[in-house]
């Protein structure tokens, strides 16, 4: 709970009392038994690594949001999960397309670039050009940061 | 009226028809925007899920810009508007982070001041433009359309950090309406398009869209209307997806709010505008293309 | 008898608990066709001031000399209905209840045509009884200002105290060698975590500074005789004996921490398996040097038990369920106490921040069936998660298992209701947090002071909800968790509470008792003592080989008079004849 | 003697109860209350735990005590404005609103109000049932005098004319009075939190989403419906029944993070009433811990689950529906102890709001010049050692005024008598 717990977006789970109001909300859950985010706060609060950190189970959450207004104790749920899924990726539990969009951010300063065909269009309309201006000072922070090293490990 | 545009990654790749439409459009209506030379990515929530560090400075470093530009963000984009919202909110009230977010920054010779705001399309056009400045400029009504508004997640949620629960609604539907065009209120607006588990989950992904569709299909309206390119695209292709997985047919057509409103201000949509759209909306606005 | 009855009827509807059912006002018909009813007349509300009012006009306007309402319970209106007969100048003894809610409308409410004829019998009755009423004189009793606070505890010492600074004597007597009770035992008080010292020490010099209040130490009780306001009470200290006159009695007795058997929970098997009483003894005295890694509570030991929980297995996996269903199954019933002891989880969360303080390291991990902590104690809870304690809502059927491993350790298993998981859990300390009990001497107490005991095993009081410091004997009240758990200032509130009652009675000087009691006829009576035996309040004593009664005593229970083999006590308001009428009135039919 | 005098701010079961405490000990007692009559919250409740005696049967006698009381003067419609002195010789001054009925001449008989032509909710019955312009809040109030809400009245006059007593005076005008006492009490109670403030339970929105009190009222014989259960948008009886917990209560977005201690307790009991009523109704009790701690209450509970199958689901719904043609209200919560995510429909759910400081107690902690604690409750001088002393010496409090300090009656009673204890420990020394 404690490398949750400390850091930034990971405080809300000291307040969490288990109460449902944020499982009972979520969209993700009302559709599958897989995704609880109670029963995730749980886990983590009972330091349940193994049973969460490789899993599926941080990856269910849509960011909606919708708990983060729920919350009885303001937990922030939906804001814990970044916590969870930074420690998750650190032990090399990204999915295939988070790993891509940080891979093109890192290459490109962007997550999602056009196709060709889009490209031709915005000259045609003379739609301003898309460049990778920037991508240095990007690559410099991302290195600062440590996320250069993730997203060459993935 | 002056603002630092912020594109994001999807529109201009993907969703060329919203570009083009808020370049023709908020000129019309006094309102000048500036490209922002060298913005990178906003930092969305995939990234952030990454790293939160990588996505503060990331998102910071974009602010910087419109710092050093000394205008105010404008971004069309639920998921770059809520990252650079929030990295703003934080920052300006949490020193420690500003302090730690700046020495990461200090690499790239940018500081973060915490002098700008982030606003929203919306946000412009009804907070700054003004709802009736935006009905008045509507020269040729779209009447007899019944919609659903999909505001999107994070133009609404959470509380703490919108003015208001329904932010997004109201003021959404009021510049829809302005148009002529009637705002068909239906159960779980505030519902998630499924957007955010595209390419994560998306299975789940199709499941969440279609509990939206039928609340849409339940409401009997002829059309969706979205702000969020995430949306947009979720709805529209998704729909498709979700045709394919469930074979159910909802055929709502879906269209980005500033087509409407170009629309209405009797700009019509070029060909390849009206082809962009998965599901065709040239049955319903024939008289309009 | 008397002059001829003029007896007044006056039938409530209590807005519909009766009127809804029974059909009063075809009742008020038939009532006045009987004999001796001069007047009747029914009332929506006949406790309301209006019908007081109109009880009271009535005495004069038909110059009633018997009054009956047929309403309520006698037990909460008697007295008001009686007071309005006082004031029309009329004994109150004149004056009859008949009960047709409880005993008839609410019991049959379903058929109303049969709870009207029942009504009908029941106020015929009360009509039948009525005539044979007599006015009674109430005895009056001198009061002593002198009280007697049994329980040196923080509960004993507030009503000594509250009552010495009212100028009353105040008699501290307590069975240990020093004043204090429970808290001596304990280190610091929750939520303010203050050193219990820091409340109990000023509060002892207080006491033993204060010259209206004399502390008796190593003292018991022996024998309590007398009555309200004069109370003979025989101390004894050791081989000392002592007797005191007091005029009221605080019961402050007291509770003690349940300390479970060898075995339970492997308490005694294992020494580092403690009560959480234990535990803040020995944090206070630095008992526990090198760190825990884990500290293990489990709560609701003793307490809670023999209640029936809601079991859904669904969150556990397949796996896990078939075991867990057998292990309840084979589960036998533990020992203890049905009820909630209200103050363990504030007591386990003070521990555990207790242990958080002096060892942030520590991984506290609190078992429990719901985390109550009520009013602000949440704050409490909140500030204990805060300090990343961990509560664990365990499946509670499942005793947690609790076995040894290497150097000392022990190793506890639980099931996690909440994510559905088994957990082993490691650990160096396992505290069991256990309920507070009654003394084993209350219930000699409670004979000798002849009060009753609730199902819990605590002191009972005269009303749960609206007379929660009185008991059922005049004079005696209830302070502290003498009448059940309670925290420092709740139990300071009741303590304050028991003398401002006790206070209230000795200010007076005098009362008036009922005169619902025995009476022996000298002539008949052969001075054979069955009375002076059956007697379970000592009422009756032989003197010359009569009986006599003391009325202050006597509950009127009839006790006596129904033992009588000459028949020589009449209960006074409870005569032969006024019941027998009331009994032929049942049997005969109606007209 | 003016220093034996006493106030008491708050004619609820604990100011009650330290006014008789006090007047029957000798002291002369002004008992002040804003409202027409005595009573309180208590007075508003069907039925009290765990000894099921009805509520108003059991307090009427105590009101009527109080007004019969030599010791005591009843001051009802009226508001304390001002304070002086200090302990053993107060200064208060009293302001008598004016009901516009003589309560000497007032017997209480209700013509006028049988003729009066206005109707308003009744704010004695949570608003569910009415009342005249002219009216009692209740048939056992006390003073039994009747009240004219200038708000509504239209001065039509038919109430004076009604009057055989000639007790009704339009012109009455506000009055002041002053007092002299030694020690005050404390004792207005607590308002109720505003369940509208948490939007996706509909209350105000959904009909059939109603609050615990009015669920009393609902439920009491003297009720706005006789004592019959009923479901506001269609009278019909319902079948299915949803009770939720800590409805801004342990709440910290709302700043209510306390207990309110009184829900769960009331819940059972209430719940336990409903299968009484309608045996074959289902009733469920959504809570998060169920704190039936207190005297009787677990052995209580027991019996809810086994002898009248009460269901309880640990788990705080997150959200209610109205299905707009029934009505019927669907609730999405998840079984947390089963981990399972469901949504049932129910006929009637019923709320239970947190216990909120009165809206004007910071106000009148101003008057007296005592503290408030950071929920807006008046703060105990010591928590531990002086729970019913505040911070002003001579000024004492009692009751939920205090914060849920007071698990239920008994301990608001207890706390009556404790002050009164307090106040004669003051009185006496002086």
């Amino acid at each position: 709970m404690g490398e949750i717990a400390n850091t930034p977006r990971g405080k809300g789970i000291l307040l969490c009392i288990q109460c449902g109001r944020c499982s009972s909300s979520c969209p993700v859950a009302r559709l599958t038994g897989e995704h609880n985010p109670r029963r995730l706060m749980e886990m983590v609060i009972l330091g349940f690594k193994k049973e969460v950190l490789p899993t599926q189970l941080p990856w269910y959450c849509l960011s909606c949001f919708t708990c983060l207004d729920r919350c009885p104790q303001g937990g922030d749920v939906g804001e814990v999960m970044f916590a969870i899924r930074n420690l998750a990726v650190k032990q090399g539990n990204t999915p295939a397309g988070v790993a891509a969009q940080a891979k093109s951010l890192y290459e490109t300063t962007r997550v999602i670039n056009p196709v060709r065909t889009a490209l031709d269009r915005r000259e045609s309309l003379g739609l301003s050009k898309i460049t990778t201006e920037g991508l240095e000072e990007v690559q410099k922070i991302l290195r600062r940061t440590g996320m250069e090293k993730i997203v060459k490990s993935t | 009226m002056k603002y630092a545009f912020f594109l994001g990654c999807l529109i201009p790749a993907r969703e060329l028809s919203y570009e083009v439409s808020v370049r023709k459009v908020l000129p019309e209506l006094g309102v000048e925007l500036v490209d922002m030379k060298g913005a990178n990515c906003c930092a969305p929530f995939s990234i952030q899920s990454v790293d939160h560090a990588s996505w503060m400075a990331l998102a910071a470093r974009n602010l910087c810009l419109a710092e050093e530009m000394g205008l105010d963000i404008m971004t069309l984009c639920n998921d770059c508007y809520e990252s650079l919202l929030m990295v703003n909110n934080i920052l300006k009230r949490n020193p420690a982070l500003r302090d730690q977010v700046n020495q990461i920054l200090s690499e790239v010779g940018k500081e973060y001041k915490g002098k700008i705001d982030v606003k929203n399309l919306v946000d412009v056009l009804s907070g700054d433009v003004g709802v009736d400045k935006v009905k008045g400029a509507i020269k040729e009504p779209i009447s007899g359309l019944r919609v659903g508004t999909q505001p999107g997640c994070h133009l609404t949620k959470p509380k703490r950090i919108h003015f208001e629960v329904l932010r997004g609604f109201n003021e959404l539907d009021a510049l829809v309406q302005a148009t002529g065009v009637e705002s068909v209120p239906y159960e779980r607006k505030e519902m998630c398009c499924g957007g955010p588990l595209r390419d994560i989950n998306d299975d789940l992904a199709r499941q969440v869209s279609r509990e939206k569709l039928i609340a849409l299909k339940n409401a009997e309206v002829q059309a969706v209307v979205t702000v969020c390119p995430f949306c947009f695209l979720q709805l529209d292709l998704g729909q498709l997806e979700v045709k394919r997985h469930f074979n159910e047919e909802y055929n709502l057509p879906v269209i980005h709010f500033i087509e409407l409103l170009r629309m209405g201000m009797g700009m019509k949509l070029d060909d390849w505008e009206v082809k962009a759209h998965r599901i065709p909306i040239t049955e319903l606005l024939k008289d309009r293309l | 008898m008397g002059e001829e009855p003029r007896i007044g009827v006056f039938i409530c509807h209590c807005g519909v608990n009766i009127g809804g059912v029974v059909n009063v006002p075809e009742v008020v018909k038939y009532v006045k066709t009987l004999p001796n009813v001069a007047h009747s007349e029914d009332n929506i509300y006949t406790c309301s001031e209006a019908g007081l009012a109109s009880i009271k006009e009535a005495i004069k306007k038909h110059s009633l000399n018997k009054v009956i309402v047929a309403s309520c319970t006698p037990r909460t209106h008697e007295p008001l209905f009686r007071s309005a007969c006082r004031e029309a100048g009329l004994n109150h003894y004149l004056f009859e209840m008949a009960n047709i809610r409880e005993q008839c409308s609410w019991v049959h409410a379903h058929q109303p045509e049969r709870a009207t004829k029942k009504a009908r019998d029941i106020v015929r009755m009360a009509v039948a009884r009525a005539r044979w009423l007599n006015p009674q004189e109430e005895p009056e009793l001198e009061i002593k200002d002198t009280a007697l606070v049994i329980g040196g505890g923080i509960a004993g010492m507030t009503t000594a105290l509250t009552l010495a600074d009212q100028g009353f004597k105040v008699y501290l007597v307590e069975k240990e060698p020093q004043l204090g009770g429970n808290l001596l035992r304990l280190h610091k008080l929750y939520p303010t975590m203050q050193d219990t010292i820091e409340i109990l020490e000023p509060t002892i010099k207080a006491v033993s500074q204060n010259k209206n209040i004399e502390t008796l130490t190593s003292t018991t009780v022996s024998e309590v005789k007398g009555y309200v306001g004069n109370f003979k009470v025989a101390l004894a200290k050791n081989e000392e004996k002592r007797e005191i006159e007091v005029g009221t009695i605080i019961v402050a007795c007291g509770a003690m921490n349940y300390t479970p058997p060898k075995g339970l929970y492997q308490y005694g098997v294992y020494s580092n398996i403690v009560t959480q009483l234990e535990m803040d003894e020995l944090l206070r005295n630095g008992k526990i040097e090198k760190p825990p890694e884990r500290v293990v509570m489990i709560q609701c030991v003793g307490a809670r038990k023999g209640e029936i929980r809601a079991l859904d297995l669904a969150g556990f996996p397949k796996s896990d369920t078939a075991r867990l269903l057998a292990k309840i199954l084979k589960a036998k019933k533990e020992e203890g106490w049905p009820y909630c002891s209200k103050i363990c989880c504030m007591n386990a969360i003070k521990n555990s921040i207790l242990i958080k303080e002096r060892f942030p390291q520590t991984d506290v991990i609190i078992l429990y069936g719901d985390v109550r902590v009520y009013k602000e104690y949440e704050d409490f809870y909140s500030m204990a998660r805060e300090n990343q304690v961990k509560f664990v809502k365990h499946i509670e059927e499942v005793t947690p298992e609790i076995i040894q491993g290497p150097e000392g350790k022990l190793t506890v298993t639980a099931y996690d209701a909440l994510s559905g998981r088994e957990m082993t859990l490691p650990c160096d300390w396992v505290v069991l947090s256990t309920p507070l009990i009654p003394h084993k001497e209350e219930v000699i107490l409670a004979r000798m002071l002849k009060i009753p005991i609730s199902p819990d095993g605590f002191l009972m009081e005269a009303h749960l909800k609206l007379r929660p410091v009185d008991t059922q004997m005049d004079g005696i009240f209830l302070a502290g968790v003498s009448s059940g758990p309670k925290d420092v200032p709740e139990s300071i509130i009741s303590a304050k509470a028991a003398a401002a009652r006790a206070a209230t009675l000795m200010a007076n000087k005098k009362m008036r008792t009922e005169a619902l009691t025995s009476v022996v006829d000298e002539e008949q009576c052969i001075g054979c003592g069955l009375c002076e035996e059956i007697c379970t309040y000592g009422a009756h004593y032989l003197e010359e080989a009569k009986s006599h009664t003391i009325a202050a005593l006597c509950r009127g229970c009839g006790a006596c008079a129904a033992e009588c083999p000459r028949r020589a006590i009449t209960m006074q308001h409870f005569t032969d004849e006024q019941v027998l009428a009331q009994v032929k009135a049942a049997l005969m039919e109606e007209p | 003697m003016e220093e034996k005098a006493v106030l008491v701010v708050g004619g609820g079961i604990s100011g009650i109860q330290a006014s008789l405490d006090l007047a029957s000990r000798g002291y002369k007692v002004y008992l002040v209350e804003k409202s027409p009559s005595i009573g309180g919250r208590m007075a508003q409740l069907d039925k009290t735990f765990p000894t099921m005696d009805c509520s108003m049967c059991i307090l009427a006698p105590k009101m009527i005590d109080c007004s019969h009381h030599p010791n005591v003067q009843l001051l009802t419609y009226s508001e304390v404005k001002g304070v002086k002195g200090s302990a053993g010789n107060f200064v208060v001054t009293v302001l008598r609103k004016p009901r516009f009925v003589d309560e000497t001449k007032c017997t209480g008989c209700g013509i006028c109000a049988d003729h009066c032509p206005v109707e308003v909710p009744n704010e004695f019955d949570e608003q569910l049932g009415m009342r005249k312009a002219i009216y009692m809040p209740f048939p056992q109030a006390v003073p039994r005098a009747m009240t004219v809400d200038k708000v509504n009245c239209i001065e039509c006059g038919l109430c004076q004319k009604m009057c055989q007593a000639g007790a009704v005076d339009l012109k009455q005008q506000p009055q002041e009075v002053e007092l002299d006492v030694g020690a005050i009490i404390l004792s207005i109670g607590f308002d109720l939190f505003d369940p509208s403030q948490i939007p996706t339970y509909g209350y105000g929105r959904y009909r059939n989403v109603i609050t615990a009190l009015e669920l009393e009222r609902l439920l009491c014989a003297s009720g706005p419906t006789g004592g019959h259960l009923i479901r506001p948008s269609d009278g019909r009886i319902p079948r299915k029944i949803a009770f939720v917990q800590c409805v801004g209560s342990r709440d910290r977005r709302l700043g209510t993070t306390y207990c309110s201690s009184i829900c769960c307790k009331y819940s059972v009991k209430d719940a336990v009433l409903i299968k009484e009523h309608e045996p074959n109704t289902t009733v469920s009790i959504f809570y998060i811990d169920l704190r039936a701690f207190g005297k009787g209450f677990q052995v209580f509970v027991n019996r809810a689950k086994s002898e009248y199958g009460v269901r309880f689901i640990r788990s705080s719904p997150g959200e209610i529906m109205e299905n707009p043609l029934t009505k019927d209200l669907t609730v999405w919560y998840e079984d947390t102890v089963a981990g399972r995510i469901e949504n049932v429909t129910f006929d009637l759910v019923v709320l239970c709001p947190a216990l909120l400081p009165r809206t004007d107690a910071r106000e009148l902690a101003k008057v007296f010049g005592i503290e408030v604690d950071d929920y807006g409750f008046f703060k105990a001088s010591n928590v531990l050692t002086n729970p019913v002393d505040t911070t002003v010496s001579g000024i004492f409090a009692c009751g939920y005024c205090l914060g849920p300090k007071t698990g239920d009656i008994p301990d608001s009673i207890m706390q009556g008598s404790a002050t009164a204890a307090r106040v004669a420990e003051v009185l006496e020394r002086v």
